[in-house]
């Protein structure tokens, strides 16, 4: 097939982009995510509003923030607060519809390690930890996830489980009441995963224009689940491309 | 719960309260001793609402006015008297007498109801505070319990959350999505703003939201959790206004006298709350050289630099 | 005896300066309490910060304030916080050195009552109730009462305990956990009381000028407790008089 | 506890750090992303202290140097990374390989430490979230439990209070006193302070109490809980303070190299902390050209009015 037009992480951000769609508030870290949302607010959710855990609700960034506590954050927001106010009163009050989560590994639930690669105590490789991402996942209304499709990252058993996703499946998050909906989406480099299904086990359910089941499959460890019917996600657009390549994103920083 | 969507909110107080204070409702109109929505009280009165619980800490003038006119059925509160003055006249009445209606109290201490408020306000079951303990307020209030602190250090008293069904709130300035800034005494505006299920904002100005987006640090309740905008000048008079005006005291100390006399509050009722269409009469009633004389000298905060970022 | 020169409100409030000798921080109502903390800020307490149960630390008035939540004492206020912060960070946290309380009935333990007068559920008179003064009382690190002496007042059993002292007396309120040292004095127009004894019962310290055991103890209510040694207080100095009336209280609002 | 009595507290940070941080400290230099008194952590190195407790939500950059220089033994965070930029390799060696030495680690989420600091800031047995449950973080940190809620609603995770030995916190302003100014992220600065039994607060500006008392709500940290006061210009570079620097992200950049080879890291600090007397020595070695190019556009809030009430 012929080269595509658009770089893996444009069609990550155009999808998420597109996922969320009419949402009014997003619980967001930098880089992709960041950049999905302030595409997502250029066109298919102008009332969208930012929250970062550093304090941060109604972000009007001047330039792509360099973390979530960059200052450019800070100037022109509607409203900076202590993060115990910000997780208190926001997350935790249930005022976060969409939150976006990555990670070192996911397993088949949606459940996450940011922690550690190996024993807890004797790391092969030591990961930053939680951070937010423990009460996010917990208290957020949605979860979607964020992450390149890659077999060391889609794995059968997670190494730590930092943020509960649907934890064992079917209705085990609901039994322990933890009070956000859960991971609904997981939007990847090659493909779009969603969990409707009783079991709330990941499924396949959009391949990337060009990306084959069994290209996906191969980078998956577990066997893979399928929706019932698989979808072909649209390409970016023109307008969209010229957004990221030309406003969000000039210096390329994110591609 | 779904946020409500991001619209120009900017309504007149009569239909705020149409369309978010029932009978049967519970409400809290906060602030501590300033920034009281007297404007909304009296237009609750105005549309003749019924069996209201009212929530506020320090019950005031607003709250003796609303039980005098029996609009509620229940009161809870903190602390119950004419700050600074008094009693509360029209309560004790209800509560001793039950004119012009029975009463139901539910007590708490002021950090007692904060905390109800903050639990409320972040989602959590319960909220725990160093009191209670060796107090009769346990005993007459069986919401409010004692516990073991799981880490074993002792006794700990616990109150639940509390979730009005509205919060009417007065401040300086909001833009039309209900973006509000707030200085002065902060009292429990954020906690109890956060802790309701809907909420109507009344201020002084309307403001654009660059001006809101120029202090973000100041910006006590985010339009995200607001309802409706009203733009009520004066609308917390005989209270005040940080900035704006004071209290007009000689309203509290007649109020002290008046309320002693039961026929002397249907007359104040009459004249001052069902006689009027709207707080523009009522200012207008007063007249702007009366609330002119109650504007304090400027005080100007010097301004910070949050710098720009690009 | 010849006609006092001064007041019992001046005498009150003269007392009640001396004891905060050396104080950091008191938490303070309006009226007495408040032209008393005033004078010992200019007399024997220079570092002394006020503290409002409305948020305010470090107010600093220009006029006498009207209410605890006068806008005159947030206007170069140090700092004003929300009510949860300075219940919390203040308060709780221990900051409060000295607390000043009144209330309708106190008992020979210093427990206080400003709830009700009768049963509580049909009460004979209605009080304003708790406020701040539960909290305050078991958490400030030294409670000073100032009431007029009144045998109605001081009674021999509360209609109801709003406010623990030192509850059934010796180490009862110890033995209940609450993090503060309980009452100190009770400063009246007549006498001054502490709790100097193994029993933590209040007891006749020092007389006013010209007043006697027997003019005491028939304005209260229980067989009175009376110190070894009682003292009789001095008289408020021309300096403390002067201040009182020239600059503290100038139009006689307190006298 | 006795309150520091109220005199001039203005002293170096050569001062601050011999008089409240010794040997076997618990240490919290706080501040998300900004705010960070890289300078107070230089200076703990050049006072070579040992067997530290270092406490910091996001260790950052200046606690990665102060455990390569091997000062602490222990570390209590929420989130251990490069922010923005990748991980930090020095916590990593003495996690991983024990490089310079072991290193134990006590981990919670962001709002498992804010809450742990909160508990502390107001002297409660614990504070409740809901978080944890369902993640392996309980088990690899028994302090953090799980409770019945008292009011039967279900189980709410716990955290046991905080209280470090000193807090050090930067700003833009404060008074000799210690009552400070701060806006922009408020972070954890306020709970970390009050939970501290000791608080440092290093400023760009020291100002006179008359600018502090002119915003009263801008107020912080007051000067109460406040120990010592250092004027530290640029004390928190490479980190940035709102309004008056950027974050110098080549500076971060460029430990993400550097840091991955210890000799590196060991000629690193040689010169720009053992080498260095002080604070003013940094600044002076980089140069005030280096520093204008950080310096933001002005961007002002509107002031507000306090009004004068007399």
């Amino acid at each position: 097939m012929s080269e595509p037009t658009y770089t893996a992480s444009e069609m990550m951000i155009v999808v998420a982009a597109h996922m969320l769609k009419g949402a009014r508030t997003v619980f967001v870290g930098v880089g992709l995510p960041n950049m999905a949302c302030n595409l997502a607010r250029s066109t298919v959710a102008p009332d969208l509003e930012l929250i970062y855990e550093s304090g941060v609700y109604g972000a009007r960034p001047e330039r792509l923030p360099l973390s979530i506590g960059d200052p450019t954050l800070v100037s022109g927001a509607i409203c900076v607060v202590s993060m115990a106010d910000l997780f208190g009163l926001y997350l935790q009050r249930g005022l976060v519809e969409v939150a976006l989560l990555g990670g070192a590994q996911i397993d088949r639930y949606g459940n996450l390690n940011t922690t550690v690669i190996g024993d807890y105590r004797t790391p092969k490789t030591r990961l930053p930890g939680s951070g937010g991402a423990c009460e996010i996942s917990i208290n957020a209304q949605r979860t979607f996830m964020i992450m390149r499709l890659k077999r060391r990252a889609f794995v059968d058993k997670l190494d730590f489980l930092t943020s509960p996703g649907h934890l064992s499946g079917g209705d085990s998050r609901a039994r322990l009441g933890l009070p956000g909906g859960g991971p609904e989406l997981v939007i990847t480099d090659k493909a779009l995963f969603n969990f409707d299904n009783p079991n709330r086990e990941m499924q396949l359910s959009a391949l990337y224009p060009g990306v084959t089941v069994n290209e996906v499959q191969a980078e998956v460890g577990w066997p893979l689940r399928l929706a019932e019917t698989i979808e072909e996600a649209d390409a970016p657009s023109a307008e969209e491309l010229r957004l990221i390549r030309e406003e969000l994103d000039p210096h390329a920083m994110y591609r | 719960m779904k946020n409500p969507p991001k619209t120009d909110k900017l309504v007149s107080m009569q239909q705020a309260i149409a369309t978010y204070v029932g009978d049967d409702c519970s409400v809290a109109i906060e602030g501590f001793t300033g920034f009281i929505s007297f404007a909304a009280g009296h237009e609750i009165l105005r549309q003749r609402r019924r069996n209201l619980t009212l929530i506020r800490m320090t019950p005031d003038l607003i709250y003796d006015q609303m039980i005098a006119a029996g609009a509620a059925s229940k009161l809870v509160f903190s602390y119950m008297g004419n700050p600074g003055v008094g009693s509360l006249y029209c309560i004790r009445r209800a509560v001793e007498k039950s004119i012009p209606r029975p009463l139901d109290l539910e007590e708490y201490s002021h950090y007692g109801l904060v905390g109800r408020y903050a639990a409320g306000a972040s989602r959590l079951p319960f909220f725990a505070l160093r009191s209670y303990v060796g107090s009769d307020m346990l005993a007459a209030n069986p919401l409010i319990k004692v516990i073991d602190d799981p880490y074993g250090t002792g006794k700990i008293a616990v109150v639940p959350p509390l979730n009005p069904d509205v919060a009417i709130l007065h401040a300086q300035r909001a833009d039309r999505q209900g973006n509000t800034h707030l200085w002065g005494l902060l009292g429990m505006q954020k906690e109890v703003a956060f802790a309701s299920r809907h909420v109507i904002v009344a201020v002084e100005e309307v403001v654009d939201e660059a001006v809101i987006r120029a202090d973000p640090n100041r910006t006590m309740i985010p339009g995200l959790i607001v309802d409706a905008v009203v733009h009520e000048p004066y609308g917390a008079h005989p209270s005040y206004v940080q900035g704006y005006y004071d209290r007009d005291n000689e309203s509290y100390l007649a109020w002290d006298k008046l309320s002693q006399d039961p026929t002397a509050v249907e007359a104040w009722l009459d004249e001052w709350v069902y006689g009027l269409a709207n707080r523009a009469a009522y200012v207008k009633k007063l007249g702007q050289t009366y609330f002119d004389k109650l504007k304090p000298e400027p005080l100007l905060a010097p301004s910070v630099d949050y710098g720009r970022y690009r």
